[in-house]
């Protein structure tokens, strides 16, 4: 292949994020049909099945290259290999509270980290860390934490989980870690304190 | 330098001829770079573009970092007196050794520059594929709980829980002076003002802070409703005309004279 | 060209949508480095400039497939996008700054050309040229390049730009130019310029 024409064709055909009709092509490579057809008889046999590892294929219309099904595996281990992003702070703490709350509701959550929680808990749900387990007296659907989360944290059960006193910045509290975790949350997001009911 | 340099004449008040003239006897500290007005050297130089049709600032990189050069050199030179060891180590030479170096520097980035632009312009005709990846890829595969391996330190979520119990200090406000403004105080501020008869809004809080003039307002409320002033505006933002409604005696004058 | 590891190299290429590292490559290829080496030759050679509408590139460190330059008419009619415009010479000098003194700040860019250069970085901002590397000591914004920069201006690594000092005048040419600094008034200082260093 080395016609100059077949060389433009190829880009196109390379470059188009769609498949290109016919029209497309011959307004873009200024020529006649006749010459189109030469080009593309001439591509296609370059491209034949079991040639190369990619292929020309005629879809929706229009012509397209696609990579060649043998190509497939070698492809998905390059794109889609399972990725465990690192968690940012955001999930961290919303994770964290789901871990040693549950089962825990939104509303709560949010009430705990002073800032909505929705984006985080929905990439962690989404990520299969967290799951759904019922709903509250009050009608919030509450969540827990999965086998999953188990597994990437390298944890044999949820007794597994850090002792909070470890990292505890105020271990003189002896209320309960739910109650001591909200009135925390309440005096970052400006709300009513009990210690300073003028703050 | 390049030519324009070369070819700017000045006419300063303390100074008149070329530009590197000006330069070398700034230097040579013969002329007092305090008493020359950058500004002006920069508007003669502007003139000097303007005329040769060359107004392009992007070229001129040589001379504004001379000026600019010019510009750290005498505001040192502004600095108060206490700093005087600062500039007894600037000896002349050194200024021209560090004018010398920016000159360089900015010269080399220039000439970087247009092998970066030769070198775009030559890949110029590349074009990289930007096609979505295939429908069989659109779907994340996710570890299952089968396969899934240990990724994540669990000590990170005792980190953020532990986090989540710090109660956030108070926030400290010793250090900010309150402005204090009573309403009993601007009453008695728009009382005098009414005695003397209608006045404006303006002129109740002339130069007063922002926390003044709500205060003033609700000051102004208060009257009204205490039936001594009413007042009036045309339209938003427009100025607030207020009227004393207190039986002063020429008002009640006027008004028997309605009456009768 | 019919090697199937060559055939499985020349899919990924084509189908990633950033250049693929070599040792993205191995893996997704399950193959040894030896392998990898023959087959790229292989696509090299099957891709060779002027061969093909298609070329291999090395860039931003990695692998990637390209449209061969003689194909750029053909390929701006069938996308209708006018190329990216070229760079001013305040981006240029902005960039080169960058590139060469990365991590850099944006009072530091404005020191060495001596005049302002916001509108210029912000223009590189968005093209995405540069990007934002966290703050100076003084919390001054820093500037790095992206690999969208490597890209666009064909490099693989930085360490492929030429050493910044290449620009330097020669010694002879620096002594000129100190000379100057000192002595162009000098003659005429002697002369009648109108000069009035009294005052």
């Amino acid at each position: 292949m080395s016609a100059e024409l077949t060389r433009r064709l190829e880009a196109l055909l390379f470059v188009a994020p769609e498949p290109v009709t016919g029209a497309e092509l011959l307004e873009a490579l200024e020529c006649e049909p006749g010459e189109l057809d030469l080009a593309l008889a001439e591509l296609r046999g370059a491209y034949a099945p079991g040639l190369r590892g990619i292929e020309v294929k005629e879809v929706a219309g229009g012509l397209t290259f696609a990579t060649a099904p043998d190509a497939e595996d070698s492809v998905r281990r390059l794109l889609a290999k399972p990725r465990t992003p690192p968690l940012t702070p955001a999930q961290a703490e919303t994770l964290s509270i789901v871990a040693y709350l549950q089962p825990v509701s939104r509303p709560e959550i949010t009430r705990i980290r002073g800032v909505s929680a929705d984006s985080a808990s929905s990439t962690l749900l989404e990520r299969g860390l967290i799951e759904e387990a019922g709903r509250s007296q009050f009608g919030a659907v509450l969540y827990r934490t999965t086998p999953l989360f188990l597994k990437l944290f390298g944890l044999a059960s949820l007794q597994d989980l850090p002792e909070v006193t470890a990292w505890d910045p105020s271990p003189e509290e002896t209320a309960d870690l739910r109650d001591r975790l909200l009135k925390a949350g309440e005096a970052r997001a400006g709300g009513p304190v009990g210690a300073d009911p003028a703050g | 330098m390049t030519a324009i340099i070369e070819e700017l004449e000045l006419d300063l008040e303390v100074f008149t001829g070329p530009f590197d003239l000006l330069l070398t006897l700034v230097l040579r500290e013969e002329v007092d770079l305090l008493e020359v007005e950058l500004a002006d050297v920069v508007i003669s130089y502007l003139d000097v573009l303007e005329a040769r049709g060359e107004l392009d600032l992007d070229v001129a990189t040589e001379f504004l970092v001379l000026i600019a050069a010019l510009l750290e050199l005498k505001s040192r030179l502004m600095l108060p007196r206490e700093e005087e060891e600062l500039f007894e180590d600037f000896a002349p030479g050194e200024a021209a050794e560090e004018l010398l170096a920016r000159m360089l520097e900015a010269r080399r980035y220039r000439h970087a520059a247009d092998h970066l632009a030769e070198r775009l312009a030559a890949e110029h005709g590349y074009r990289f594929r930007a096609a979505a990846p295939p429908a069989f890829l659109k779907k994340v595969v996710l570890p299952d709980a089968e396969t899934a391996r240990a990724v994540y330190d669990p000590a990170q979520l005792g980190k953020a829980v532990g986090g989540l119990l710090r109660l956030p200090e108070a926030i400290a406000l010793e250090h900010l002076t309150i402005h204090r403004v009573t309403v009993a105080e601007r009453l008695s501020h728009l009382r005098s003002l009414l005695k003397r008869g209608a006045c404006t809004f303006t002129d109740a809080v002339k130069d007063a802070d922002r926390v003044t003039v709500a205060v003033t307002l609700f000051s102004l409320l208060e009257l009204y409703k205490q039936g001594e002033a009413t007042w009036t505006q045309d339209g938003t933002f427009a100025e607030i005309h207020i009227t004393p409604c207190s039986p002063r005696e020429e008002v009640i004058r006027e008004l028997a004279g309605v009456g009768a």
